[in-house]
């Protein structure tokens, strides 16, 4: 089976960084329909210095990597997203420390642990119309891609992202009709129903965006 | 947008070097961590008062920095919680042997945020204490929400808890003074219209020519209800009656009274809704022991106003009528 | 109209209801006069200063009146010079044996009220002065109007007479003291909405989505001319310059600096405008001595700002740099 | 030749009480377009105590009467508006001290010490943009009528009247290209241009209603 290496994690890192910069006016559009519309502008305030610092990032191995993109989102990001985000990258980095190679295994584990940590940050779960509702399912089916037997590099990755970006659209476009129960939202009740949540669609468009340049980034070597 | 910006992402920064070249002085600004504290703090005989929360509510927090109120204050950019790091440098930066004390406006990302910095703090050895405040009565049902917003009513929080510490209070009494102005101040607020953040450079929501928001949040967050435009008399009642039943406040308690501006109401207008309110207390027999009128947590550009009441005792009062002396000034 | 405005021609009386109502201890309302005067005024040892001027500028005059500032002021309606019965019952009842002297933005309605005032006054032995206040250099040729117009710049004449009465300057004194304020006192201000009296219901005039009025009157009237919406940086030369250039101030002067809102600007604003201020005056090699930024002199709802320059000799620093305590406060 | 008793001058004055209290938001517009819009209410807040306490006044004799109304309306307008108007009632009837009736010569007398008193108050003159050009055109056709033959009331004072009002209406209107030099209005230089004066408006107002009524007006004793 394939291994991701440094490589394909700076690329996931990096194309991360430049959907939430190229999309920090929409982002901050969605967040304004019932929160404070600073999302797309606190996500982007964060992700330009990982943009712009790149090469400056301890790549000693995946996990120290990951460790300084976590603390770097920490220390910019305001918001709930700050913590939010940054958590999920400190505890992604935290399991993957020391390794050089990243199995399809490492990479659920990965999100999974992000996912524990948001949940704990936040004290939220799905169906309280945040991220979760996006990375909960857009993980779920990645891990079955990849029971599947889809490995988590190489062409066929491409194949597991395609499907992750899907699922992720269409869990995104599904909290449309929840009821805001956590963040800003919350304070307007039922009013919150009607528009996606945020946060989501941030997971929706950059699984996507993974999905359409997966092909495209620096090739690993084999 | 019409407004006085240059380049949205410098809003923050160019309006901290403002309050910073206008007080020279008595505040230091930090850039780095968005941070305006007094010259002479920390002080070895005083816990140092924090307070963080998102930009566009001046003069809440960078301009209530000064003697008798905040040590410091490390806002985020315009409504967002500051990142965690601007929090853990503060409190860094102005420990004292006497600890910090950190006022926290209850919110999901202002809580994360202190609630990380001040772990970290803690574990470098700081005495770091946190105190929420949860004074918007407008949020009824707080099942999915983490509670209470904090609005207008943590300037008494602060008041009273920066008088209290110029006494020399210990940490631990800090928190009981200002868990206890917590306690009995309730407020309620109502926007006319929206308000611009710079960066967005459009009205956050929408409201038609004769609609309000009923219960508004200083960042734009809905409130109880639409309601429709009415008199000054009908309005202030909208927003006094909810405030009068929550604590309950009633006949022989002695208040402290404010009318906040949102941001782009004149002080004439706030000055006849103080007066309606104070008679409209005096009716159910409640006094007026001290008065505030204009803005102190406002929403950018937001027409609108906020009624808060605290009932005083003894304590309380003394401690909101000692002297201080902040940024925002007359003189 | 979204405001908080019960009957439109009870708005001036309810707003001074209000400001009574919130300072019990230190101000007198003589509802007839529309008269908010100091519960200590007139004393013996001390002239009486007086402004009158229409409404809608608050927190002037009617929020100025307190020791070491005004002992009492009159105002009109919204915009409206107030009657010459309010200046004359004024002037009677604040009659002090050391005189009365009367502050007057100049404007047409103004100084007709205060002069037929001040003749009747005189008249009956009252020893009363008249001081013309007139500090917008937004108005070039002024060959067909009264001349400058009395602006923002009013405050510090305030201040520095009302510090001098407190000293026990005489009559004459005092208007040396206000005539040299004035004399070195300018004012520009930029409108970037126009502002709604009550009884009007509608804006005063029109602007379109990107357009400004530079050079703007407090009470809505035209300036120099249509602007096209800008930079912060650039809006704050288009008013700036013009001042520094009248005087004109130069290099070596140590000046006050002030940015007032116009009544809808947010103090976040504000600040960011002053900081760019206080750069671009250091830039000139001139020094701010003194800063004052926040709402001084408003136009009722104007969303917009007008920057003051004072140039400061040790007499005028050491007058403003005196206590005072007014209507308008924090704590 | 018919005279003019009290009660017609209670009528005139009345009818301009209630005229401006009718036009009270037409003049404020009217003053919004180059001035401060406070012209309509000022005059309104006045008149409307004239109108209110009207039984109140001392009407010993025409002179006295009219400067109890000066008084009243010096007193109660705010603006610019107070003390001209005021000025002006109190000239007039500084003139007719102790009459009882007044001759068409006294009506004109009247007019030219009102029109006196504005100018020295204002130091203004026909020219400026203000209600002095409507208000000396106009005391200028009664004075002709007058001295053509028509009687200062009675039937023909119509007539006079209704020639006052054309003339009135067309200075007013004749503002229009003016530009202004005096008052709120005069800084706005050129662009005062297009407009007419409302003061001037306000005169053609107050004299066509007094056309049109005159007739209605209780009658006089023959
Ligand atoms: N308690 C929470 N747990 C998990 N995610 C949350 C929580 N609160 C908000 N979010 C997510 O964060 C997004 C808003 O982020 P942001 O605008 O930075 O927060 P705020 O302005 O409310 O501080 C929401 O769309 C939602 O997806
Ligand atoms: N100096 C003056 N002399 C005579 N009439 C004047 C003068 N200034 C203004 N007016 C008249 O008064 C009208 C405006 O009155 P008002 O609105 O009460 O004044 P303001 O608001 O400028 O104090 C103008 O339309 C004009 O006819
Ligand atoms: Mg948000
Ligand atoms: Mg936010
Ligand atoms: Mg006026
Ligand atoms: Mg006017």
């Amino acid at each position: 089976m394939t291994t991701a290496r440094l490589a394909d994690v700076e690329f996931v890192v990096r194309s991360i960084a430049r959907t939430c910069l190229a999309n920090e006016k929409e982002f901050g559009e969605l967040d304004a329909v019932v929160g404070d519309g600073d999302f797309g502008y606190s996500l982007a305030r964060g992700f330009e210095i990982v943009d712009s610092g790149w090469d400056s990032f301890d790549r000693t191995d995946i996990g120290t990597f990951l460790q300084k993109i976590a603390v770097t989102i920490t220390s910019r990001i305001g918001g709930t997203s700050g913590p939010i985000w940054g958590t999920a990258f400190l505890r992604a980095a935290a399991q993957v420390k020391g390794q050089t190679t990243l199995s399809g295994d490492d990479v659920v584990r990965m999100l999974r642990a992000a996912i524990e940590g948001i949940k704990q940050r936040g004290a939220s779960d799905v169906g309280d119309k945040t991220l979760l509702d996006a990375l909960v399912p857009t993980t779920d089916a990645i891990e079955a891609a990849i029971a599947a037997g889809a490995p988590a590099a190489g062409a066929p990755a491409a194949d597991v992202l395609a499907r992750a970006a899907a699922v992720a659209r269409e869990a995104a476009d599904a909290t449309t009709t929840m009821q805001a129960r956590r963040g800003r939202a919350a304070y307007t009740g039922e009013r919150s129903i009607g528009s996606p949540d945020a946060g989501a669609v941030a997971v929706a468009v950059i699984t996507e965006r993974l999905a359409a340049e997966w092909a495209t980034r620096a090739p690993a070597p084999a | 947008m019409k407004k006085f910006v240059n380049e949205p992402k410098q809003f923050v920064p160019e309006m901290l070097q403002g309050i910073a070249l206008a007080n020279p002085d008595t505040l230091t600004y930090v850039p780095e961590f968005n941070l305006i504290m007094r010259k002479d703090a920390p002080r070895e005989d005083k816990v140092s008062i924090v307070q963080g929360s998102g930009s566009g509510h001046e003069p809440a927090h960078v301009l209530t920095v000064g003697r008798g109120m905040l040590d410091g204050a490390c806002p985020g950019d315009v409504f967002s919680a500051p990142p965690m790091d601007y929090v853990y440098e503060t409190a860094k930066r102005l420990a004292s042997p006497k600890g910090v004390l950190l006022l926290v406006n209850n919110y999901t990302g202002d809580r994360m945020a202190f609630e990380m910095a001040s772990e970290l703090a803690e574990a470098e050895g700081l005495a770091v204490r946190t105190l929420f405040i949860d004074d918007d009565v407008s949020v009824q049902d707080s099942t999915y929400t983490v509670g209470r917003r904090g609005v207008a009513g943590n300037f008494f929080v602060m008041k009273a808890v920066g008088a209290a510490a110029e006494e020399g209070a210990d940490l631990d009494e800090l928190v009981r003074v200002g868990e206890k102005v917590n306690s009995v101040t309730r407020t309620m607020g109502l926007a006319l219209t929206p308000c611009t953040p710079p960066a967005k450079g459009s009205p956050l929501f929408e409201l038609g020519e004769d609609e309000i928001e009923i219960g508004v949040g200083i960042h734009g967050e809905p409130g109880r209800r639409r309601g429709k435009l009415a008199s000054a008399d009908e309005l202030l009642a909208e927003i006094l009656e909810p405030v009068v039943a929550d604590l309950p406040f009633s006949s022989g308690d002695r208040v402290a009274l404010m009318i906040n501006g949102l941001g782009g109401t004149p002080i004439s207008e706030l000055y006849l809704l103080y007066g309606r309110a104070h008679q409209q207390l005096a009716d159910r027999g409640i006094t007026v022991g001290r008065s505030y009128v204009g803005e102190y947590c406002t929403s950018l550009d937001m027409a609108g106003a906020s009624v808060t009441l605290v009932r005083l005792d003894d304590e309380i009062e003394r401690l909101l009528a000692a002297p201080a002396e902040i940024g925002v000034r007359i003189f």
